[in-house]
């Protein structure tokens, strides 16, 4: 090399722009490889190359849907059904929840990761039980998640940072029993007093909310995907494409509600609670890297049944219908009821209504 | 005769006190009859009785019955009675001449899969919002076919009010990995 | 030797202004200022002075023992006399009659608890007051709802008009 | 002379500073000396209103305005009427004059699915915005909780009004000072109701004390999850609300 | 070719180097190495190694990424004087600049890169590949003008060191349009960054309208604090001329910036603790701890350092003396870091949304992966200025190049 050494005139600049160009591609392209390297294979690379749910012709959906139902063959060793049932017309979901009912049991929260096939380990419940002292009424910053966690006394585990993390919470074969029939847990007073830590719910002087996803109609984590990875459909449910969803968590600061889940390491799902029962757009398995959320059982409740979170309740405390429908339970309680929604001065306008039956 | 004269009093008083609630939620029953029609084929699960006890005419022989308010002290000892019990007895719902039925306050007897009525007598507003989906619990389709819970189902008859029950287990605290700044989690 | 001058005159001033401001404070700062707090402590007892003109209803009893009674076990025992008669204080002071009271017998203000409104409690006893007095065959009038209900008891059995009974009534209820 | 004469006004200005205070000490914490045995030591004042039995007739906003000579155009407590049109739609009135004239029924047809009263007030905030901004120290709060305006120490700035989340207070048109509610300070500090409460027919608005174990408002404060208007704020209302909607702002 | 020759050339200035050099890029290759490490054992096992939960769901990677895109804005602040009313002592720091600029956004892609869950599907941010939310998501206008102010500095250095290579003078036709796009480009790029944060209504730390001009006037502390320490560096290491009339103007303009800084910082605490609505809490894990939350012990050092390199670099004696210039520098350098960092990330995250406090501190993982950024960040940097400092001498033995640096003193 030689910095005497003259260039000839003809080395225009557009030429060295278009290098430059090339280059700066380069390093887009060096940016990507890392993410090439976390999946190897076919699947991935199939993967790589799908179009976003809404763009999808419908033959291709079909190989699509036809696809994850061979993976989940593979991975489960069971055969799932994989929909994409568009919104019926005419329908808008609200939700009801009764907070003078409401005992916090959690019944709904483990009913819902059965049915919607949420990991197991690390455990990602999209409904969120809050307790609250009628004392000091809905404040967040009193609010207990935790209550009547094993070890715990009554309140709150002080756990460190540095412990291992905790075994996944597990159920008794009791337990199981009443998520697989939901009837077996009737006559509700006939409960064995005998099992278990004592603490019982409700906690006298204590109130519960449960909160998940409210299916904003003006919903803020909407706005912010960089991708267009999550919409809301005509039915009003707020869904995510999994197969889109870069993983900004971006959304999540979003939420006022804590709804959206991330999936921090793969999702662990054993082969035999596999809900086979799936919606593209809900409940089929997920991805690591990938953010999840409530879908109001968009498996169930587009082919008209209730969500199981409704169907579990032990105490009736939760109501599902058409917001169209002037004859439905949610207009009648929209309608008859004291309803609250959650942090109305942020104007997202919730479709999940929590209200007092009394 | 004593007795007599007690359930006579019973029953007027609880006859005194439906027509006075009557009128305040008639009217709301008839606007609730816009919502899906309540047929009384409703769908319910069994109601639960104790297999043990039904039919109670096993025991309790058909047009025989001790009026007399009392305390049990062979049969129905595990019976707590907590609802109203300085005002209502056993047989201000259960039919005194057939145990198989309950009765309602004119006097109708219904089977036990019917309760929501009986109890609906008293607790009006209730019964209103149970039978348009809103108080208890449905199951089915939300745009069909619905499945209703009687009263029972949740709660007890003898001792109405809903009892603590077990929580499913609480979610785990979320644990990180820190480096160096360790810290405790309140 | 002039900068020590400089710094006594400085000094001097700053004194001066101490003083004033002393001076003004005690001028012009009430006395009970900050007693308590931030505020004239004479004031909470100037704002206890002031006077009670609501007596509530046992203030009546003395003198109109009978209305009393009868308004005393009648549905409209939650009123107090005050909220449709006035104020104790503009009919007697000084235990003395002073002014006669003030009665509003207009069908305007039993409307204003008895009109029919979509945000009223649905219990709660109320009439779309035309079609009421339609099915009697009136029209509506000031004081035309004491002809059938008593102000203190307003069951219709004690109305004010005497030829209005609870039978006359029933006569004029079309069937 | 003149300074002889400085010095025994400041001393008998002191003087009377001292017993003017220690009478006011007395008279406030009812010593018995002063004949009186009210103590505003012994009391937290709380107030409930319930908004499914309110029927909007107004008693409250007419006894309030006669018994503290509210002047016209103005109210201290006022009643707002919601209509639920549908389940993102709702009017609020305050027909004419807060409510005092009552309300008349909607235009027909305005189809709403639910409607419902709300009694406003003063909210007596344990944290009053107005308090903090007062220039003069003219709003101040009394130890049993009150809020209070002093009309001789006030200048009618009108700071207070902007700084009052739940638009409470008024510039009194002809003193031209600020002016509120005072939960009728004259008569509870005489064991009297406040006239609003006495003056509702339906039991919807209660007061309590919430010193007083008895108190059946500090029962239901206890016992029931009530609201209050803003929470966000943080002004530690004192005005609780049952049975209120997502409406109510 | 003379683009191969350049390439060539660069090749071989960069096989050259005493033994600091070596030593440097030594250090830097092993934490580029464990950052590397660090990074695959995340993408093996996902972002369960962080310390990142739902509850603080982003953490120290994006308080990394905020401040690096300060410092990359900052560039702008030596391209404005020095381009537009030609004032000539800064002027041969530009280059420089811009090159921290550029080694500032590829840090800053490589943080949003290792903190997102699908780096497979980063190109869904791009048009034509996929479907960017553009104008709704504050995050796809960071792309584009992270994008744009990228490819811009790339294109002004690369043009500038190549016509110095080729010893021609740059075409001020070409580069002082792509200088004047480059202005506002940086402003943006930081009040994107500050819009993205401030225009999240759940997270009321972060929803404030002072948090754009807070996060210039902090970015404005921050670049050039690196820069002047960076450019003594320099001129010890590679004998590159500097004035110290220029270091001095640099430090003056941080004072105003650092006074516009904790002047906005002030009023921010005002209306928070003034009006005490619940949101005061964020302000509360801010200063003092809530819950066990430990970045208030960061936050009062922080404080004290912008305060102390505040008046450092208002007084002439302290900005003009050497050490106590480097000194506030360094303070400034952590007071921003703390404030634009973990400070905001933080508070803005704890407690959730639901009032839960979980208390976040970054993993090893974490800080291997950022420490490998950070020194990939640095060999760009080093790498640049040791083809820039052969050009730039040449220049000075060679009046008729580039005006980049003055002929003399």
């Amino acid at each position: 090399m030689s910095l005497n050494n003259k260039p000839s005139r003809q080395l225009n600049r557009r030429k060295f722009l278009g290098d430059s160009v090339k280059s700066a591609l380069g390093i887009a392209a060096g940016l990507a490889v890392p993410g090439v390297l976390s999946g190897c294979g076919t699947k991935e690379i199939e993967n790589f190359f799908q179009k976003h749910f809404l763009e999808l012709s419908p033959a291709e959906l079909k190989s699509l849907l036809a696809r994850l139902e061979r993976e989940n063959l593979k991975k489960y060793g069971k055969s799932t059904v994989v929909s994409a049932k568009p919104a019926m017309p005419g329908v808008l979901f609200g939700y009801g929840l009764d907070l003078s009912r409401c005992i916090g049991c959690r019944r709904c929260v483990h009913a819902c990761v059965k049915e919607n096939n949420q990991s197991r380990d690390p455990a990602i419940q999209w409904i969120r039980v809050l307790e609250f002292s009628k004392e000091k009424g809905i404040d967040f910053a009193e609010a207990n998640p935790y209550y009547c966690a094993p070890g715990s006394g009554a309140g709150a585990a002080d756990s460190s940072n540095k412990l291992p993390a905790a075994p996944p919470p597990q159920l008794t074969g009791e337990q199981k029993q009443i998520l697989a029939d939901p009837v077996s847990q009737y006559p509700l007073y006939k409960e064995k007093e005998t099992e278990g830590p004592g603490c019982k719910v409700p906690r006298p002087e204590h109130f519960y909310v449960p909160i998940s996803c409210q299916q904003c109609e003006n919903p803020p984590c909407v706005k912010v995907c960089p991708v267009k990875a999550t919409w809301k459909e005509p039915d009003g449910i707020v869904v995510i494409d999994y197969n889109w969803c870069i993983g900004c968590r971006y959304c999540m600061a979003a939420c006022p509600y804590g709804a959206r889940h991330f999936n921090w390491a793969e999702p662990k799902l054993p082969s035999e609670d596999v809900n086979p029962d799936m919606h593209y757009l809900g409940n089929r398995p997920r991805y690591r890297g990938v953010v999840e959320k409530c879908t109001y059982c968009i498996q169930r409740t587009r082919n008209g049944r209730y969500p199981a979170c409704v169907e579990i309740c032990p105490v009736g405390a939760r109501k599902f219908g058409n917001l169209l429908d002037p004859n439905s339970e949610i207009r009648y309680i929209l309608e008859h009821k004291r309803v609250l929604i959650l942090k109305n001065d942020l104007a997202t306008r919730p479709k999940f209504f929590y209200f007092y039956g009394l | 005769m004593n007795q007599h004269i007690y359930s006579a009093v019973t029953a007027i008083g609880l006859f005194l006190l439906l027509t006075n609630v009557k009128p305040a939620w008639a009217e709301s029953l008839e606007s609730a009859s816009n919502s899906p029609p309540v047929s009384d084929g409703i769908q319910t699960p069994a109601p639960p009785l104790s297999p043990d006890y039904f039919p109670c005419t096993t025991c309790h022989e058909k047009g025989k019955t001790n009026n007399q308010r009392r305390q049990l002290k062979t049969d129905h000892t595990d019976i707590v009675f907590e609802h109203d019990e300085k005002n209502r007895w056993c047989l201000d719902c259960h039919a005194p001449l057939d145990r198989d039925k309950l009765h309602l306050a004119s006097g109708e007897l219904i089977e036990f899969s019917q309760s929501y009525r009986l109890c609906g007598q008293c607790h009006g507003p209730t019964y209103r919002d149970w039978k348009v989906g809103v108080h208890g619990k449905r199951t089915g389709m939300w745009n069909g076919q619905k499945n209703y819970f009687l009263c029972v189902h949740c709660h007890d008859p003898h001792s109405p009010a809903i009892k603590p029950i077990q929580p499913f287990p609480a979610p785990d605290k979320p644990t990180g990995k820190p480096f160096l700044l360790g810290a405790k989690n309140k | 030797m002039n900068d020590t001058k400089h710094i006594w005159r400085v000094f001097l001033l700053v004194l001066i202004a101490i003083a004033a401001f002393m001076v003004g404070r005690l001028l012009f700062v009430p006395k009970t200022f900050g007693q308590f707090g931030h505020y004239r402590a004479a004031n909470v007892l100037e704002q206890r002075a002031f006077p009670v003109k609501y007596q509530g209803a046992e203030s009546c009893e003395p003198c109109h023992a009978d209305e009393f009674a009868l308004w005393k076990n009648a549905g409209h025992k939650t009123i107090v006399c005050e909220d449709c008669h006035a104020p104790y204080d503009s009919h007697i002071k000084n235990d003395e009659k002073f002014a006669d009271m003030e009665i509003n017998r207009t069908a305007d203000f039993c409307l204003r608890c008895h009109q029919k409104l979509t945000a009223r409690p649905e219990k709660f006893p109320q009439v779309n007051a035309i079609e009421h007095l339609a099915e009697f065959k009136m029209e509506l009038t000031d004081t035309v709802c004491f002809k059938c209900h008593g102000p203190h008891d307003p069951t219709p059995k004690d109305p004010i008009d005497k030829t209005v009974t609870p039978k006359t009534i029933k006569e004029l209820k079309p069937k | 002379m003149i300074r002889r004469d400085f010095v025994t006004k400041g001393l008998g200005g002191v003087l009377t500073i001292l017993i003017s205070r220690s009478g006011i000490a007395q008279a406030l914490t009812g010593d018995g000396k002063t004949g009186d045995t009210y103590d505003w030591e012994q009391h937290d004042y709380a107030y409930l209103i319930d908004i499914a039995k309110c029927i909007g007739c107004a008693m409250c906003v007419r006894a309030c305005k006669r018994e503290n000579n509210v002047p016209d155009n103005f109210v201290r407590t006022w009643i707002e009427r919601y209509h639920v049109l549908d389940f993102n739609n709702t009017i609020v009135d305050s027909s004419p004059n807060g409510g005092l004239e009552g309300f008349k029924p909607l235009a027909e047809g305005s189809g709403a699915n639910k409607a419902f009263f709300v009694p406003k007030m003063c909210n007596h905030c344990n944290k009053s915005p107005c308090e903090q901004v007062c220039p003069v120290g003219a709003a101040y709060h009394t130890k049993e909780g009150v809020v209070l305006v002093d009309p001789k120490r006030c200048i009618g700035c009108g700071y207070c009004i902007q700084a009052c989340p739940f638009g409470c207070r008024f510039l009194h048109p002809t003193e031209h000072v600020a002016s509120k509610c005072t939960w009728c300070y004259h008569r509870i500090t005489k064991g009297l109701k406040p006239a609003c409460v006495l003056a509702c027919p339906r039991g919807v608005r209660q007061f309590g004390d919430l010193k007083d174990p008895n108190d059946p408002v500090r029962k239901i404060l206890l016992e029931t999850p009530v609201s209050v208007l803003r929470p966000d704020l943080l002004t530690e209302p004192q005005c609780f609300y049952l049975h209120m909607d997502k409406e109510v702002r | 070719m003379p683009i191969v020759n350049f390439l060539k050339a660069c090749i071989s200035i960069w096989l050259k180097g005493n033994k600091y050099y070596w030593a440097w890029v030594a250090f830097l290759g092993v934490l580029i190495v464990s950052g590397i490490a660090a990074y695959f054992g995340q993408i093996m096992h996902g972002l369960i190694v962080t310390s990142m939960r739902d509850q603080v769901s982003w953490g120290f990677y994006i308080g990394n990424f905020t401040f690096l895109v300060g410092v990359a804005a900052a560039a702008v602040m030596l391209v404005i004087p020095a381009y537009i009313y030609h004032w000539e002592p800064i002027k041969e720091v530009v280059l420089l600049g811009e090159m921290l600029a550029i080694s500032a956004l590829v840090m800053c892609m490589l943080f949003v890169t290792v903190d997102i869950g699908r780096p497979d599907r980063m190109l869904h941010l791009f048009p034509i590949f996929g479907k960017p939310n553009f104008p709704v998501s504050l995050l796809s206008w960071d792309v584009l003008v992270l994008s744009l102010y990228f490819v811009l500095n790339l294109v002004i250095v690369s043009y500038l060191l190549y016509t110095g290579f080729t010893g021609r003078h740059y075409n001020a036709k070409i580069l002082i349009p792509l200088v004047l796009i480059s202005i506002p480009s940086a402003i943006s790029i930081h009040t994107v960054t500050a819009f993205l944060y401030n225009g999240i209504v759940a997270r009321p730390f972060w929803n404030a309208s002072i948090l754009a001009p807070r996060f210039l006037a902090s970015a404005f502390c921050s670049g050039p604090a690196i820069l002047i320490i960076l450019f003594q560096i320099l001129r010890k290491v590679a004998g590159l001329r500097i004035k110290d009339e220029a270091l001095a103007k640099i430090s003056e303009l941080m004072a105003y910036a650092m006074f516009i800084n904790l002047f906005l910082f002030g009023a921010e605490m005002f209306k928070e603790y003034y009006s005490h609505t619940e949101h005061l809490i964020y302000t509360k894990v801010l200063l003092f701890g809530v819950g066990g939350t430990k970045v208030h012990l960061f936050t009062w050092p922080a404080l004290a350092a912008s305060v102390t390199a505040f008046i450092l670099f208002l007084v002439p004696k302290t900005r003009k003396n050497f050490y106590t210039m480097n000194l506030g520098c360094l303070l400034i350098w952590f007071g921003v870091y703390t404030e634009k960092g973990m400070g905001l990330v933080i508070p803005g995250l704890t407690p959730d949304t639901l009032g839960e406090i979980y208390v976040y501190a970054p993993s090893l993982t974490e800080y291997r992966v950022a420490a490998g950024i950070f020194s990939i960040g640095f060999l760009i940097f080093t790498l640049l200025v040791k083809i820039a400092m052969p050009i730039m001498k040449m220049k000075e033995t060679n009046p008729a190049g580039i005006r980049l640096v003055k002929p003399h003193l």
